[in-house]
């Protein structure tokens, strides 16, 4: 199926896009996507955390995707 | 009454406190974040923040009803500036009116601390020879 | 630096904000009193404060010199009002800058802590039947 | 000897004056000299607390009044 994967800030600069279409397995969890994503772009296990936003909430490894989720990728926030 | 802003525009102190003025306050403590010249003793040219501003509007809403409740407050203000700031510029600004004064400062601090861990903003330093994602690595 | 001010005219945060604006400042946290519409249910029709103006001045000197201290703080700068006051003006405002915001809600806190427990001023509440002196019996 | 005596607050009220002239015994204490006025007027024995001040600093009770000192009643503050 396929995803759209939003990135803000270091993220955005790590993937070298702000948006982009990905496809990925289906019922795929937020924790099986974010092994694959840190193994395509190994700086993302450099970072302090990495979390993931759907329908603009912070969602849980075991959170399942469905197909055109907009999955938003959010590095350690440094608002303030 | 929560009042939450995320814009490009300077950000005012006094917009905040008419905001949670209310003849029932007794006290009202605010921060206001500025931008300092320098981390760690490195100069700072300025800073560029960028945020996922329909989440960090929940995020900060969140925060909100929770102090609203915890702390009785009447009223939370939370503004924070996005975009290019110099030093001295003001990133955020939090107003916090309540019955009794102690419980707006412990109402403003824990929205402060815990907007730097919850609101989806990034902070880039930039400085003479290179610029930095704020608190992006341990 | 140290800004102590003690008058009749209306208080204004931004002044107080512009009083104690520094490069270095992380942070700066603000406390603003303001006469509450009612005392435990009671409502209050104005609140009449005096002091003795020089002491006064000297003991918020004392407690801005400890938290410059203390805290390492930039610069602070306390207001109080004399005179008449009505519901939702403001007999008081207190700015700390600090290089780190955490020292600034403490510092703040303190300074307001002290100034109610040392600085010669008093407050009467009146009432539609009555007035008190604020705090002065058990 | 004679001192100035200055009340503000409720002080002044009990007083009923905010300033006047009193005659004390020489070389007076502070203690002593609270001591003759709650005795004088005892609505400052109710009060929270009662301090004295000379030369805009309190003072302790083991202060020794000097002739023409201006004594300053403090009443509980109540500022802020």
């Amino acid at each position: 199926m396929e995803i759209k994967l939003v990135a803000y800030g270091i993220a955005r600069e790590i993937i070298g896009h702000s948006e982009m279409k990905m496809k990925v397995v289906d019922k795929i969890t937020i924790g099986e996507f974010k092994k694959s994503i840190v193994g395509q772009y190994p700086e993302f296990g450099r970072l302090r955390d990495l979390r993931f936003a759907i329908n603009e909430d912070y969602q849980n490894d075991d959170f399942v995707l469905t197909t055109n989720d907009e999955v938003v990728v959010i590095p350690p926030v440094s608002g303030g | 009454m929560i009042d939450i802003q995320i814009k490009e525009d300077k950000l005012d102190t006094q917009t905040c406190l008419d905001a949670v003025a209310d003849p029932g306050a007794g006290g009202t403590t605010i921060f206001v974040g500025t931008v300092r010249n320098q981390t760690q003793g490195k100069p700072v040219v300025r800073l560029e923040f960028e945020s996922f501003i329909p989440m960090a509007e929940k995020e900060m809403r969140k925060i909100a009803e929770y102090v609203t409740q915890k702390w009785d407050a009447l009223h939370i203000s939370i503004h924070h500036r996005v975009g290019i700031l110099d030093v001295g510029e003001i990133p955020v600004i939090i107003a916090v009116s309540t019955p009794h004064r102690k419980a707006a400062f412990e109402a403003c601090e824990y929205t402060i601390n815990t907007l730097k861990k919850t609101v989806p903003i990034w902070k880039k330093e930039i400085f003479e020879d290179g610029e930095v994602w704020v608190a992006a690595h341990p």
